[in-house]
C-alpha cells in the first residue's frame, strides 16, 4: 500500500511541477492531465471509487480537452520568446508562498491528530450507498447542483462565441481579386 | 451445463494460485497476471483475427475473394501485415514533437486494454471486478480523445491538424448520448456492476425453474434489447458506438477523401499498427460494452457463459463491418448536428421512457408494461424524432426528388 | 502584420486578413487520393469551409493538338483515344464526324447503327462508372465502385472481341468503321443489355434513398440554369440545371432521329440531380441499344474513302453528345492530308470552369465530391 | 508503517503550494487556469483522506462533497476558458500584463 | 418511420445480398487468379505487330517488300526499314533491318490497314516485359518474322480470310499477265503478217484491288 501512495505522490508533484515550469503551454496541459490521474489513483487508493471514476470523466476527459480546445483558439502556444516566461516579480511570490507553507500550512497538519486508518475489511462502500444518500438527505442540493450546471454551460456558450458577432457578419466572399496570394 | 465454462476457468485460476499460497506477496503478483494478460493477449489475437474478417468480409461485399496467398484461407494476412508493419521504417517528421510523437499510439492503447478489463467475460470471469464498472469504463474511454489529439497536434501537419481536432469535436460530443443511453439500463438494472447488469437480464423466475423450455428462453427472454427502452438504447448506443470508435459512417478523422489520414498521416511503421490495433481493441471494448447492457452478455441459452459473450461481440463487429462495406461518410458538421440535435435529447427521453417502463411494470406486470411500452413508448419515441428532423430541416424529411423525361 | 509567432505546422502560411480568422491554405495536391487524375486545387480555408479556391491543372498535358498538326488525318484517330481514356468510342466518333464534314463521305447504315451501340455502350461504361466513383468520393469505401467495375468488365470484354483493344480500340474509321462483328457478338451484346437493368435496379436501391447520400449531396454546389447556361456547362451537368439541351436531339446527328427515347432534367442543379441524372440516362441507353440491336441492317461497313484523306481547304466543327458533355473537334486543312489546325473541346475541360463559382461557401468534404460530380478526366482536360 | 492522515495532508499541502505558486508567476493566462485546477484538486485530495480516516465513514459524507466540488470545479473551468477567450478576441493576446486598461 | 433509416436499410441488405451471393453465384465473383489462371485472350486481341511468311524459309518467304507505307503511316513512329539489296548492289525486295520498338508503339494496327501485301498482323501476347529497356523492347526482324501457320493458329478466321484475299490477287495477278504475254505475242505475230482485223476487246482495265479495309 506505502509504495503504491509513495509512487502515485511522486507523480502527482511531478506533473504538476511540470505544469507551472514548461514553456509550451500544449506540454503543461499534458504533464496536468497526467497530476489528475495521479489523484484518481490516490481516490482509489483511498476506497473512493466513483470519485476516482468521476475524476477520470470529468477533468481528464473533459476539463484537460477543454484547455487544449482553449489553446487552439488562442494560438499563442509556445509563448513569446522574448517575454519572459514568469511575471516581473515573480522571485517575491515564490517567497510568499514559501513562507506561507511553512508558516501557516505545516503546524496546521502538525496539530492535527495522526489518526490510524479505520479497519478497511468490513468497509467497502458501494456506489448504490452513495446513490441512496444523494437522493434521500442531499436532494435538494444535487437540484442546486444541476441548475448550476446548466447556468454555466449557457454561460460559456454565450461568453465564448457572444463577444463574435463580428465574426457572425462576416460573409464569404465570393470574389476577392485583392487577395493576398501568399 | 449452464456457465459451466466460467466455473471451470475460474477453478483453474484458483488452482494455479494456489501454488504460491505460501509467499502471499508472489500470489497477489500471481493473481494480478492472471488477470490481465490472459486477457491481454486474446483480445490482440482477437485484433489479428478481426483484421483478416474484415478484410475477407469488405471483399466478398465487393464481389472479390479478399486475402486467400498468405495461408490457407488468408489466415496468416494479419501475421504478415504484422511483420510488414515491423519492417516498415518508423519516419517521425524533422519538425514535430519527438515526445509526443511518440507517446500517441501509447496513450491510445492505455484507455483500450484497460476498457476490455471492465467487461464481464463470463460468470465471474472479469479482469477488474470494480463495483462502479460501467462508469469507469466511460472514464477511461473519454481518454482516447487525448491520444488523437496529441497525435494530431504532434506531428505538426495541416492534414493532420484538421483530423485531430475533427476527432477531438466528434468524440466528445457522441460520448454523451453513449452514456445517456447506458444510463437508462443503469438505472433499471439498479447498479453499476457489469456483473449484476448481466444479471438482472435473466428472467430469475423462468431460470430457476425445471422445465427445459422455460430453462431456454428465459436466458433469452430477459435481455434488455427485447424490452422498447431497450431496444431503441441500443440503436442510440450502436451509432455513438460506431462514431466513439472512429468507424464506418462516422470515420471523419481519417477521412482518405477529404484529408488524408487524418492525424495518422504521420505516422508509418509499428507506431501506425499500434494506432490500428488500439482502435480495433477500443471497438471492442465499446461493443463488449454495448453486448453487456444490451445483449444480456453471458446469457445463453444452453451454455451460457464465456462462449455466448464471444459470438455476440463477433457478431456485432460483424455488423460493424458490414455497415463499413455500405454507407459512405457523413459531413463534419451533419455529424455534430445528428449528436447533438438528434441523439442526444432522443436519449434523454429514453430514460424517461426506462422510468415510465419500470413503474408500470411494477404495477400491472410485464405484459401491460411490454405491450404499453412498445405501442405508446415507441410511439412517443418516433413523434419525437420526426419532430426533431424537421425541426433541424434534416433531408430524411425533404419529398423524394421526381425527374421529368423530357422529348 | 507578421505571420503570429507559433510554430506552424509545415508548409501552413497563417495569414492574418482583416477577418481576424487564421485562413488555412492546403494545396489538395497533384496526387490526392480524391482528385480524379492529377489535379490540384489550392484551397484556402476558414476553419472548415472553403473561402477561396484555385484550381491548377497541366500536369497530364502532352501536346495532342501540336503532334495532329504534323501527321495526317487518319493517323491521329488512335491518339484521340487517349483523350478521355474511359469512353475512346466517342472521342473516335467524334473525330471521324468532323473529319466527314471536310470531305463528304456517305457513312453506310449498318455503319452508323455500329457506331451507335458501341457509343451507347460507351456511356452506360462512363456513367456507372462515375457514380462509382462519385460515391467512393463519399466515403462508401469502393463498394458501389467494385459494383460498377464489375459491370464494365462484361462491356470492355465486347470492346476487346470488336476491336482487339479494351479501353484504346480505335474502331471508327472516316466514313464508317474499322471491322465488322465478329459472329456470336450480337448474341453477348443483347445479353449485357438486357442484364442491364437488374444491375441499375439494385445499384438504384443501394444509392438512392440512402439518407447519408441524401444528406450529403442534396443542395451541395447547386448550379441555376442561368448559371449553368453562363459557364457554357454542358452533357448531364446542364441538364441537372433544368437546361433541356442534348445534342442527340439538338443536332440530330448520326441516326438518332430514329429511335425514341427521352432525356432526364434534373430541378435544382445540385450534386444529387447530377448524380440521378446520370442514373436514369443509363436506362434512356440501355433503350436506344435495344432498339439498335433489333434492327441492325446488314450490308458494307466501310464507305468510298478517298486512299490519301486531302480534304479541299476549309474548316469543319463536329461534336457529338459524350457522355461527360458536348465532345467537338474543330478542323482546318489548307489542301494537304496534313491539318493546319486541330482543335479539340473538351466537356470536362469547359465544365471545370464551374469548380470555383461551386465550392465557394462549402466545407472540404463538399468539395471533393462537387469535382466528383464534374466528372472530369485530366486526358481530356489536359489534351 | 500504515498510511497515516499526515502523509495525505501533507501531500496535498505540497501541490497546493504548486499551484498557488503557477498561479502567481506565470504570465499566461491558461496556465493561470491549470494552476487554479490544481488547487482545487488538492482541496479534494484533503477532503477525501479527512473522509478516509475518519471515524466512521459510512454516511459518505466525503465522496458526496467532493462530487459537489468536482461539479462546481468543472462548471469554473468552462467559465474562465469562455472568458479567456471572449478577452483573447477582444484584446488579441493573453498576456495577463498587457490587459490594463478597464475602461472597455 | 425516420427512426429505423429505411433507405440505409435497403442499402446493407442490397450488400448482404452481394456478400451471399459471391459465395455460390459465378458472376457475382469475376475474380481471376492472374498468375494461376489466365483470363481468356480473344483471336482478335491487338498488342504488337509482327511480320508474316509464307512456306518454310524465313527471310526469302518473306511478303514484307520494305514499301516503308507502314513506317509512314505508323503514329508514333516507330516501325525502322533498310532496304536490302543483293551482294552486286541491286535492291531487293526485301527489308534489311526491320526494327519495331515495341516501347513506342501503341498498338493501333494502323500498319495492318495500310499494308498492302498482308505482311504485317498483330500478335496477341502480352507479357513482353524484359530486364533490357532499349535493346530488349527493340525487337529486330529476325524475332517479328513467324510462319503463316502460326498466324492460322493464333486467329483462324482472319488468317484465312488473308489467304484467300492473297489468292485471288495473284490469280488476278496471274491473268493479267498472261493477257499481256498474249498481247505482246499478238503484237509480235501482228508485226511479222499484215495487219488483220483485231477482234479480241482488250482485257477490262481494273483497278487493283483496294487493299481490304474490312477485315
Amino acid at each position: 500500500m506505502n509504495i503504491a501512495f509513495y509512487l502515485l505522490a511522486l507523480v502527482a508533484v511531478l506533473g504538476a511541477g511540470l505544469a507551472i515550469t514548461l514553456r509550451n503551454v500544449v506540454h503543461a496541459v499534458f504533464s496536468v492531465l497526467l497530476f489528475f490521474s495521479a489523484l484518481a489513483g490516490l481516490f482509489l487508493l483511498m476506497l473512493a471509487e466513483f470519485i476516482a471514476a468521476v475524476q477520470v470523466l470529468v477533468y481528464i476527459g473533459s476539463v484537460g480537452i477543454l484547455m487544449l480546445f482553449a489553446i487552439m483558439l488562442t494560438t499563442n502556444v509556445m509563448g513569446d520568446p522574448n517575454r519572459p516566461v514568469r511575471s516581473r516579480g515573480w522571485v517575491w511570490g515564490g517567497l510568499a508562498v514559501i513562507a506561507l507553507l511553512a508558516g501557516v500550512l505545516l503546524p496546521l497538519i502538525s496539530r492535527t491528530g495522526g489518526q490510524t486508518p479505520t479497519p478497511l475489511s468490513d468497509f467497502n462502500p458501494s456506489v448504490k450507498q452513495l446513490g441512496m444518500v444523494l437522493m434521500d438527505p442531499y436532494f435538494a442540493s444535487v437540484g442546486v447542483i444541476a441548475l448550476l450546471l446548466t447556468a454555466g454551460l449557457i454561460g460559456a456558450v454565450v461568453a465564448a462565441t457572444g463577444a463574435s458577432e463580428a465574426d457572425q457578419k462576416k460573409t464569404v466572399p465570393a470574389n476577392r481579386p485583392n487577395y493576398p496570394n501568399t | 451445463m449452464n456457465n459451466f465454462f466460467d466455473l471451470k476457468l475460474v477453478e483453474l485460476g484458483r488452482w494455479i494460485e494456489a501454488f504460491f499460497a505460501d509467499f502471499p506477496s508472489l500470489k497477489l503478483v500471481v493473481h494480478l497476471l492472471l488477470c490481465t494478460l490472459p486477457l491481454a493477449l486474446s483480445f490482440m489475437g482477437a485484433f489479428a483475427f478481426t483484421t483478416w474478417l474484415e478484410r475477407k468480409g469488405l471483399a466478398r461485399i465487393q464481389n472479390r475473394p479478399g486475402p486467400n496467398r498468405v495461408g490457407i484461407f488468408g489466415l496468416l494476412q494479419p501475421i504478415a501485415d504484422g511483420i510488414k508493419m515491423l519492417i516498415k521504417e518508423d519516419i517521425v517528421p524533422e519538425r514535430s514533437d519527438k515526445l509526443f510523437h511518440f507517446l500517441a499510439p501509447i496513450m491510445l492503447m492505455i484507455p483500450a486494454l484497460i476498457g476490455v478489463g471492465f467487461l464481464p467475460l463470463g460468470d465471474g470471469l472479469h479482469a477488474l471486478p470494480l463495483d462502479s464498472a460501467i462508469i469507469f469504463f466511460f472514464a477511461i474511454s473519454s481518454l482516447n480523445t487525448i491520444a488523437v489529439f496529441m497525435a494530431g497536434w504532434s506531428s505538426r501537419n495541416k492534414y493532420s491538424l484538421l483530423g485531430g481536432m475533427r476527432a477531438v469535436a466528434q468524440m466528445i460530443s457522441y460520448e454523451i448520448p453513449l452514456v445517456l443511453s447506458a444510463v437508462a439500463v443503469i438505472m433499471i438494472a439498479g447498479s453499476l456492476n457489469a456483473q449484476e447488469v448481466v444479471a438482472s437480464q435473466q428472467i430469475s423466475s423462468w431460470v430457476g425453474s425445471g422445465n427445459i423450455l422455460q430453462e431456454f428462453f428465459g436466458r433469452i427472454l430477459g435481455w434488455n434489447v427485447f424490452k422498447p427502452w431497450g431496444f431503441a438504447g441500443f440503436i442510440f448506443f450502436f451509432v455513438a458506438a460506431l462514431a466513439e470508435a472512429n468507424r464506418s459512417p462516422f470515420d471523419l478523422p481519417e477521412a482518405d477523401s477529404e484529408i488524408i489520414a487524418g492525424h495518422l498521416t504521420e505516422y508509418s511503421g509499428f507506431k501506425y499498427a499500434i494506432f490500428f490495433m488500439g482502435e480495433y481493441i477500443s471497438a471492442f471494448a465499446i461493443a463488449g460494452i454495448g453486448v453487456t447492457l444490451f445483449l444480456g452478455g453471458w446469457n445463453g441459452p444452453v451454455f451460457s457463459g464465456l462462449p455466448w459473450f464471444v459470438l455476440k461481440l463477433f457478431s456485432l463487429f460483424a455488423v460493424m463491418i458490414w455497415i463499413r462495406g455500405t454507407l459512405p461518410r457523413l459531413r463534419v458538421d451533419q455529424l455534430m448536428g445528428y449528436a447533438w440535435k438528434f441523439l442526444f435529447p432522443l436519449a434523454i427521453l429514453n430514460i424517461f421512457l426506462a422510468g415510465f417502463y419500470h413503474f408500470i411494470e411494477r404495477q400491472w406486470g410485464t405484459a401491460i408494461a411490454m405491450l404499453a411500452g412498445w405501442i405508446l413508448g415507441f410511439g412517443a419515441l418516433q413523434l419525437a424524432a420526426t419532430a426533431l428532423s424537421r425541426l433541424n430541416q434534416s433531408p430524411i424529411m425533404r419529398s423524394k426528388r421526381v425527374y421529368q423525361l423530357v422529348e | 502584420m507578421s505571420p503570429v509567432q507559433t510554430m506552424p505546422p509545415r508548409g501552413y502560411h497563417l495569414s492574418k486578413d482583416e477577418l481576424g480568422a487564421d485562413i488555412l491554405e492546403v494545396a489538395m495536391g497533384p496526387h490526392h487520393p480524391s482528385t480524379h487524375g492529377v489535379f490540384r486545387m489550392d484551397l484556402k480555408l476558414d476553419g472548415e469551409t472553403v473561402v477561396d479556391l484555385k484550381p491548377v491543372f497541366g500536369y497530364l498535358h502532352r501536346n495532342h493538338e501540336k503532334i495532329a498538326e504534323d501527321i495526317s488525318y487518319p493517323m491521329s484517330m488512335p491518339f484521340t483515344d487517349r483523350l478521355d481514356y474511359l469512353c475512346g468510342m466517342t472521342n473516335n466518333w467524334a473525330y471521324a464526324l468532323s473529319a466527314e464534314k471536310l470531305i463528304e463521305i456517305e457513312v453506310p447504315e449498318r455503319a452508323e447503327y455500329l457506331r451507335v451501340i458501341v457509343g451507347e455502350l460507351t456511356r452506360l461504361v462512363n456513367h456507372c462508372l462515375l457514380i462509382g466513383f462519385f460515391i467512393n468520393d463519399l466515403g462508401a469505401l469502393g463498394t458501389p465502385l467494385l459494383y460498377a467495375l464489375r459491370e464494365r468488365e462484361k462491356i470492355l470484354d465486347l470492346f476487346e472481341v470488336l476491336s482487339g483493344a479494351r479501353m484504346m480500340v480505335n474502331y471508327i474509321r472516316f466514313g464508317g468503321v474499322r471491322c465488322d462483328l465478329p459472329e456470336g457478338w450480337l448474341g453477348e451484346c443483347q445479353r449485357i443489355v438486357d442484364a442491364f437493368p437488374a444491375f441499375l435496379d439494385e445499384y438504384e436501391t443501394l444509392l438512392t434513398e440512402n439518407e447519408i447520400i441524401i444528406a450529403r449531396a442534396q443542395n451541395v454546389g447547386v448550379v441555376t440554369r442561368e448559371e449553368a447556361i453562363d459557364f457554357s456547362l454542358t452533357g448531364p451537368m446542364l441538364r441537372a440545371s433544368g437546361v433541356n439541351y442534348d445534342i442527340r436531339k439538338v443536332d440530330r446527328y448520326g441516326i438518332y432521329d430514329r429511335f425514341d427515347f427521352k432525356i432526364p432534367i434534373g430541378g435544382h442543379g445540385d450534386c444529387y440531380d447530377r448524380f440521378m441524372v446520370r442514373m436514369l440516362e443509363m436506362r434512356e441507353s440501355v433503350k436506344i441499344l435495344k432498339q439498335a440491336i433489333r434492327d441492325l441492317p446488314d450490308g458494307n461497313i466501310m464507305g468510298k474513302a478517298p486512299k490519301i484523306f486531302r480534304p479541299a481547304p476549309g474548316e469543319a466543327y463536329g461534336r457529338i453528345e459524350a457522355p461527360k458533355g458536348e465532345l467537338g473537334f474543330y478542323l482546318i486543312s489548307d489542301g494537304t492530308p496534313i491539318p493546319y489546325r486541330f482543335k479539340v473541346r473538351p466537356p470536362s475541360f469547359v465544365n471545370l470552369t464551374a469548380l470555383r463559382h461551386m465550392c465557394l461557401g462549402h466545407k472540404v468534404a463538399d468539395a471533393v465530391i462537387i469535382l466528383g460530380s464534374i466528372d472530369i478526366v485530366l486526358g481530356e482536360v489536359d489534351r | 508503517m500504515g498510511l497515516t492522515l499526515h502523509h495525505f495532508l501533507i501531500l496535498s499541502a505540497i501541490l497546493f503550494s504548486i499551484g498557488l505558486v503557477g498561479a502567481l508567476t506565470r504570465r499566461h493566462i491558461i496556465i493561470m487556469l491549470i494552476c487554479l485546477e490544481i488547487m482545487l484538486n488538492s482541496a479534494n485530495l484533503n477532503l477525501i483522506a479527512f473522509w478516509h480516516f475518519s471515524p466512521n465513514p459510512l454516511p459518505l459524507h466525503g465522496p458526496l462533497f467532493t462530487l459537489f466540488a468536482i461539479a462546481i470545479a468543472a462548471t469554473e473551468a468552462a467559465l474562465g476558458l469562455a472568458l479567456v477567450l471572449a478577452i483573447f478576441r477582444h484584446y488579441k493576446t493573453i498576456d495577463p500584463e498587457s490587459i490594463q486598461d478597464l475602461k472597455e | 418511420m425516420s427512426l429505423l433509416a429505411k433507405g440505409i436499410l435497403k442499402g446493407m441488405a442490397v450488400t448482404a445480398k452481394n456478400f451471399f451471393q459471391s459465395y455460390y453465384r459465378k458472376e457475382r465473383l469475376p475474380t481471376v487468379q492472374y498468375p494461376e489462371e489466365k483470363s481468356t485472350i480473344t483471336p482478335f486481341t491487338r498488342n504488337f505487330p509482327f511480320l508474316l511468311y509464307d512456306g518454310d524459309d524465313a527471310v526469302d518467304g518473306m511478303r514484307c517488300t520494305a514499301c516503308t507505307l507502314c513506317e509512314r503511316a505508323c503514329p508514333p513512329q516507330c516501325i525502322y526499314i533498310i532496304k536490302d539489296k543483293d551482294e552486286k548492289g541491286k535492291p531487293i525486295l526485301r527489308p534489311r533491318i526491320f526494327d519495331i520498338d515495341t516501347s513506342v508503339c501503341m498498338s493501333c494496327q494502323l500498319c495492318v490497314e495500310v499494308c498492302p501485301y498482308e505482311a504485317i498482323r498483330m500478335d496477341s501476347a502480352f507479357e513482353l516485359s524484359n530486364e533490357n529497356r532499349f535493346e530488349g523492347l527493340l525487337i529486330n526482324r529476325g524475332d517479328l518474322l513467324k510462319s503463316n501457320d502460326y498466324y492460322h493458329a493464333l486467329n483462324p478466321v482472319e488468317a484465312r480470310e488473308t489467304d484467300d484475299r492473297i489468292a485471288a490477287k495473284n490469280a488476278l495477278a496471274e491473268a493479267k499477265k498472261k493477257a499481256r504475254q498474249k498481247k505482246t505475242r499478238l503484237a509480235a505475230a501482228k508485226a511479222k503478217r499484215p495487219p488483220s482485223r483485231l477482234k479480241k476487246s482488250p482485257p477490262a482495265r481494273e483497278k487493283p484491288p483496294q487493299p481490304e479495309k474490312s477485315e
